[in-house]
């Protein structure tokens, strides 16, 4: 009806107007002009899931409550990914659900059982990235076969891998099972090998961080962004995938950048339905789609090709 | 019994004097332990956190950008939360501990509910937050809004406020009862007009201290699934909220990806604190004053 | 060893100036019991007591303690009830109802029997707010009426004077003395026919004592007065007749002069020569 | 003396007149009087439902668990690895780590607080009672959460300094905090207990010239028993079902150890991580939740009972 | 109004037969109170005592409530100190040393200066543990010993043969007679050398106040004995002198059978004949 059409010249307005965030004032002049046009909408966009995409995704409500649509509520919960998908799966469930991984083949056949369309939208890129102390000297480059090594369990000693490096028992510490990124690191960079018995695995990333920066022998594996703030306390590992070592970094994560084999996507679904439903899910979907790119540096993750955000946003668009 | 004698001379009475001037001194100590490490405690978020204090914080929304967030949102949540769990258990409390202490026989039917209040209050928190998802925020289909987090709450703690209403009421003194018996007055009379005005001061009390307990519990929270960031402002009871704790919580959680989280955190524990500390003398004022006046 | 001490106690008991007042009619019987007795769970406090109780005397109760005399006082207007597991036999006829089964509302007998207690139990409200607890109780709302009824309730329990300018202060601002006749007070403010009460003056010091005294003697033209006390001497000063109680019974009942100048039983004279208690 | 005065005493008003008319017609009161034992109970009642809503609410999602795993599995498994590939599901490293912290907290929190009950209530003026008592109060008053991050970024670190074994996280410094948390508990009503001891029995013994100390020890202390038992029992209940501190400072590793400088995890922290973690509906993972948060019930409400009866056994008559 | 009434007591006060027995050698002043004031915080609780308590006598202490009775009768052995924000000056010798001054250490007066209080206050522990609690405390561990004293005790507070056969059962047991008896044997297990009585029969039926009585005579052989009571006969039954006190001062103090045959004071006139009090 009219409503989607009004919507739509919104959209273009504000995509114009995210290029030209810098300039304050003209900024506030385009919302007063949004609210003018009686372009206002109103009512919750409900969004749950992975607490890794969490922060990419708060940013981006904020973003969209601030600047573009006053009195939409976008609440953002961080339940993790499949306890989202059990909110997410039910009649009047979310909006979004965040994933930290793709939606699995049983949740999949829930959807489709309940007549839940579900739109896959590519949000950013992760780089996991290897840690160690700071005060480690010797292991700030790794293969990636040693990284398997290490976390496998089949050397036990930095003096296994090199007899230079001290004769010092090896602690592995990461993320416990509850998280996507373990997930993503027992099943791609493992290949479901068994992880080393003794590895610390925790809950919190906080807890995690800590652990490393406090542990000379220590090496742990987690998201680039709690990496990439915590650069004082723990420092990334160089990794050799052959050609010579790669330090993430948000230039080289990617899914064909230097660092691929140790990136992941990570992800929001959309409930069509409601999006066709009602105009505020709809709008925000289509900013999510517009302005996906401009939030992940500074949340830690590296943005998604351009092609590849034209394309979904014109996928998503296509609700309509 | 000339044998006593030796009682008289040889009692060690200066070693034991100095026996008790030493214990007296460890008693002390023990005392003085825990409000060092509560100074400590209060020094340390106040070092990490006073400084990020100021009006906007405490009257700007929520925000991911550490230096633009503010909690008026949890606060108000805070506040909401409070407008459903003060009148709950005011009445369901007070009205227990009415039946319990002066209607109830003594007997299996009031030992077996005096049972279940004191199991109750030992209840982990944890275990009220899976009650109330279940029950309120599932099967009564609430949502995590404010009055499903208010019932849950106020479950948490009514067993508190029963047994404080009670212990007010049974210190209520009988003669007052009994002059009012005395006049022909009946019991409900007696009850409304001569025992709750008398216990008002303690119920008091035990209320806000009870209240307080509520304001700062984050467990059952994170169990009915708050969210984590929630700008507008709660309206109503059937609004999604966020409490001082829980943005304690999600802070505290994220500092490892913007490290000013941790002030943020900080400054809200001293906010939530001194909303705490002021319930508390609150309290206190109140029950020194009633215990003056006898 | 035992005490073999005598001693004597003579007690000249006046001739009370007020008996000669308003007795001319026959006289009635208020209170009239029969066989009680009274156990407090195992406790038999009561035991077989029987006495009655004339209109517009002062009957004193009095015995060593824990002879049964507060329990006594406290069935006549059922509020020895309160304590739970007390269980009655025999009867207590008040104006010729049996008030022990439940013929008559608990409530409708405590209005027409008020009580005065041991210690002065004044609520934690205003002066005036406890004179006009009872007559607001019993559906009484009108303010000028309330207010009559506050300056007579004072009155008559000689304390307006004293209390007349601070009515709506908190009556636990008094002196001991002053709140018990706060409250006697407050229990003429629903004009009891009889007036309970138990050791008025126990907790009062000497001048109180006086004027709570001199106030019994007068309320005594009005009514009925059963008064439980351990001072024998106040028995004699104010009573008409006096009810001797030792282990839950009733050893001696006569007229007061009689009682201690010519004491029927041996218990009796022992008790009022001071052997025991 | 103004009795003369008061003779004059009119009963013009009639109030008793008043009254009885009054009384006929209060059928409303009556009424209340009936209704209102009956909304009270009912009120008292809604306790009972809560228990009933938890057990219902626990049990009927446990029930799950134990269908797919073995009772007797689950309280003597040793291992849990919920999420591994052979999923194992053994609550003994949970228990462990309950016990194990709250063993630690009663062991600060036992003597210190007895302590201090004892300085309250035997060796403190009245003026200095008032002001600490509430003082410490504030202890029990201060956000767990608040807690956790005091033991994680404090006391760990300070432990440290000393004693560098201790890992960063640990089941020892959530352990001593908490017992910092329960002083004012053990504190406060030990301190009634004593306070409770008649007077009489106090100075009975002071007035045969015995010290403060060997009175409070020798006949106060004998005589608060229950109270002071019960005290214990109830913050140890309390240390069991706190879930902010050790979810915080103690780590997630599923550890069956004794040794009190790993990390291990509590019941309470595993509902937590349960809770706000990956598990699908369905899964015996999220069923697993519900089982270990059963036990938990059954596990205070044990220590409750306990405290009843100890408190009913000890219990002096004076 | 006022109260016109004239009563008079007699009170035959026998000639003690104890007094005979061992009372030649010179009286020894045990107490010597001097100027003594008291006060709790503001109350001025006793003004200006003069008093001496002589050696193996009975010194009773009478007065209305308040009077200060119990508030003397503490400060003989410093437990008035208990209570926070009492004040005194003057000075008490006992023996002839000063106890309001700190050159004689509180505890070692109490180990000679044996307390029974008006409310029987045993230990909730064993008979046994009760009246070995004061030995054992000032170091006497030996089994025989302990046994020896515990017997001597009991016997010698006259309660032996009631309860020889369950000293070690909890002392809650007993009667409040047979308490207030055990209380008196812990008192002498550490044979003090005087016995200081605050209304030790006050809560007390009318036998056992009888066997207290006569064992308050047969102590009066070794203790020098000081004794509040409110039961004027009592007094006169038991002590060799009596002080009455009124509003914290010492009004008349001599030989029993004067005060009570004929006092000097007026105020002690009114007392004895229940003119108030
Ligand atoms: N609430 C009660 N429960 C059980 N027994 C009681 C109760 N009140 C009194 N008694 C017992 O009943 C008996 C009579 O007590 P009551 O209070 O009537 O004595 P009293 O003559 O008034 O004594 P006093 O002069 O001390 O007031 C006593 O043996 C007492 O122990
Ligand atoms: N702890 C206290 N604090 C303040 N004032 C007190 C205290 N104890 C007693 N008094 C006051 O001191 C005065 C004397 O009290 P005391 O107890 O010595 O009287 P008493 O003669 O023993 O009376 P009773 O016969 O009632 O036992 C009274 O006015 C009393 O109110
Ligand atoms: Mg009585
Ligand atoms: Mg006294």
């Amino acid at each position: 009806g009219s409503d989607s059409e009004e919507s739509d010249d919104n959209e273009e307005a504000n995509a114009s107007e995210t290029d030209t965030e810098a300039e304050e004032t003209e900024d506030t002049a385009s919302e007063e002009e949004n609210a003018d046009a009686s372009e206002e909408l109103e009512g919750n966009v409900v969004i749950d899931g992975s607490g890794t995409v969490y922060p990419l995704m708060a940013r981006l409500a904020e973003e969209y409550m601030v600047n573009e649509q006053p009195n939409v509520s976008v609440e953002v919960s961080r339940a993790g990914t499949s306890a989202g998908f059990e909110k997410f799966l039910v009649e009047d469930g979310t909006d979004f659900n965040d994933a930290s991984r793709s939606i699995k083949d049983e949740e999949q056949a829930k959807a489709d059982e309940l007549g839940i369309e579900v739109m896959e939208i590519k949000t950013a890129l992760d780089g996991l990235t290897i840690v160690v102390n700071p005060e480690n000297d010797w292991a700030t480059e790794l293969t990636a076969e040693q990284i398997t090594d290490i976390f496998v369990g089949n050397v036990t000693n930095w003096s296994e891998i090199n007899s230079d490096w001290p004769d010092e028992k090896i602690q592995a510490y990461g993320p416990n099972e509850n998280h996507g990124t373990y997930e993503f690191f027992y099943e791609d960079i493992l290949e479901e090998q068994d992880l080393v018995g003794d590895i610390n695995l925790q809950q919190e990333y906080s807890t995690l961080v800590t652990l490393v920066a406090d542990d000379v022998n220590g090496i742990g594996f987690f998201g680039f962004g709690y990496y990439d703030n915590n650069q004082d306390q723990v420092q990334a590992v160089g990794i050799d995938f052959g050609d010579g070592a790669v330090t993430p970094s948000l230039e080289t994560i990617g899914e064909e950048g230097p660092y691929a084999d140790y990136t992941r996507p990570v992800f929001t679904y959309l409930n069509v339905n409601n999006a066709q439903e009602k105009p505020e899910v709809y709008d925000y979907a289509v900013y999510v789609g517009e302005t996906i790119n401009d939030f992940a540096g500074e949340t830690g993750f590296a943005p998604i090709p351009d092609e590849e955000q034209q394309a979904q946003l014109e996928e998503i668009q296509a609700i309509q | 019994m000339e044998k006593l004698e030796a009682l008289h001379q040889n009692n060690k009475m200066n070693a034991r004097l100095r026996k008790n001037s030493i214990w007296k001194s460890i008693f002390f100590l023990s005392t003085l332990f825990g409000l060092v490490v509560l100074a400590i405690l209060i020094i340390r978020v106040l070092i990490q956190g006073l400084e990020w204090i100021d009006l906007e914080f405490i009257t700007s929304r929520l925000s991911t950008q550490a230096d633009k967030a503010g909690i008026m949102g949890a606060i108000l949540g805070t506040l909401w939360v409070m407008v459903v769990v003060i009148p709950v258990t005011l009445i369901i409390g007070v009205g227990s501990a009415i039946y319990l202490e002066l209607y109830s026989k003594k007997g299996k039917i009031q030992s077996f509910i005096e049972t279940n209040i004191a199991n109750l209050a030992g209840v982990p928190s944890i275990v009220y937050g899976l009650l109330g998802l279940t029950a309120f925020v599932r099967l009564m289909d609430l949502g995590n809004v404010v009055l499903a987090g208010g019932l849950t709450l106020a479950l948490l703690v009514l067993p508190i406020l029963i047994v404080s209403a009670q212990e007010a009421l049974r210190a209520v003194p009988g003669h007052l009862s009994e002059a009012s018996y005395g006049m022909g007055a009946t019991k409900w009379q007696t009850i409304r007009k001569i025992i709750l005005p008398a216990a008002l001061p303690s119920i008091l009390t035990g209320s806000i201290l009870a209240l307080s307990r509520a304001i700062g519990e984050t467990a059952p929270l994170t169990v009915l699934g708050i969210p984590a960031l929630l700008i507008p402002f709660p309206q109503g009871l059937l609004d999604t909220f966020t409490a001082l704790p829980m943005q304690i919580y999600y802070w505290t959680l994220d500092s490892s990806l913007v490290a000013e989280y941790a002030n943020l955190a900080a400054a809200t524990i001293v906010i939530l604190l001194l909303i705490l500390f002021i319930l508390n003398s609150i309290a206190i004022i109140i029950r020194n004053k009633y215990h003056q006046r006898n | 060893m035992s005490i073999t001490t005598q001693k004597k106690v003579q007690i000249d008991v006046k001739n009370n100036d007020t008996t000669t007042e308003s007795k001319t009619e026959q006289p009635r019987v208020v209170y009239d019991t029969k066989d009680l007795n009274l156990w407090y769970s195992e406790t038999h406090a009561l035991k077989d007591i029987n006495l009655e109780v004339t209109e517009n005397e002062v009957t004193a109760i009095i015995g060593p303690s824990g002879c049964g005399k507060s329990t006594y006082i406290k069935t006549l207007n059922r509020m020895v009830e309160l304590v739970p597991g007390v269980g009655t036999t025999g009867t207590i006829a008040y104006k010729g109802k049996n008030i022990l089964d439940n013929s008559m509302k608990v409530e409708d007998l405590r209005t027409q029997v008020g009580m005065v207690f041991q210690k002065p139990n004044p609520f934690p409200k205003s002066i005036y707010e406890n004179v006009t607890y009872g007559p607001k109780i019993h559906g009484i709302k009108k303010k000028s009426l309330l207010d009559e009824i506050v300056e007579n309730s004072l009155r008559g329990a000689a304390i307006w004077d004293e209390v007349k300018d601070r009515l709506n202060q908190n009556a636990y601002g008094l002196s001991g003395g002053q709140q018990q006749r706060v409250c006697i007070a407050r229990c003429l403010a629903i004009e009891p026919d009889v007036i309970l009460m138990d050791e008025p003056t126990s907790a009062l010091d000497p001048i109180s004592t006086l004027k709570v005294e001199e106030l019994i003697k007068e309320l005594k033209k009005k009514y009925t007065i059963i008064i439980v006390t351990h001072n024998m001497q106040q028995a004699a000063r104010i009573s008409d007749k006096t009810v001797f109680m030792l282990n839950g019974e009733v050893v001696e009942f006569s007229e007061t002069d009689q009682l201690f100048s010519n004491p029927k039983d041996k218990r009796t004279e022992d008790y009022i020569t001071g052997r025991f208690g | 003396m103004a009795t003369n005065s008061d003779s004059n005493v009119n009963k013009a008003v009639n109030v008793s007149e008043l009254i009885a008319k009054n009384k006929k017609k209060k059928s409303i009161n009556n009424y209340m009087e009936k209704l209102v034992p009956t909304i009270l109970f009912l009120l008292a009642s809604i306790t009972v439902l809560t228990t009933i809503g938890i057990l219902y609410t626990l049990i009927s999602e446990a029930v799950h668990f134990f269908m797919e795993v073995p009772i007797l599995d689950f309280f003597t498994g040793t291992e849990l690895k919920p999420l591994s590939q052979n999923p194992e599901f053994g609550i003994l490293p949970l228990l462990n780590g309950t016990i194990i912290s709250s063993l630690i907290a009663i062991l600060v929190a036992g003597p210190i607080g007895l302590m201090s009950a004892i300085f309250l209530s035997e060796y403190a003026s009245d003026k200095v009672r008032r002001i600490i008592k509430p003082l410490l109060e504030i202890l029990a008053g201060i956000p767990t959460i608040v807690y956790g991050f005091f033991a994680f970024t404090f006391v760990t670190p300070l432990i440290r300094t000393f004693w560098p074994q201790l890992e960063a996280t640990n089941i020892l410094s959530p352990g001593l905090v908490m017992g910092i948390m329960i002083i004012p508990m053990i504190a406060s009503l030990s301190e009634d207990a004593m306070t409770s001891v008649p007077n009489g029995i106090r100075e009975g013994s002071l007035a045969m010239g015995t010290t403060k100390l060997e009175t409070t020890v020798k006949v106060v202390i004998p005589a608060a028993f229950s109270g002071i038992i019960a005290s214990f029992v109830l913050a140890i209940s309390r240390a069991i079902g706190e879930t902010m501190i050790v979810t915080i400072a103690s780590g997630s590793s599923k550890n069956f150890s004794f040794d009190i400088t790993e990390s291990m995890q509590t019941m309470t922290a595993f509902i937590v991580e349960v809770s706000g973690g990956e598990a699908p509906a369905g899964s015996t993972l999220h069923y697993s939740l519900y089982a270990v948060a059963l036990t938990l019930f059954v596990f205070t409400m044990i220590m409750n009972l306990l405290a009843k009866y100890v408190s009913r056994k000890f219990r002096e008559e004076y």
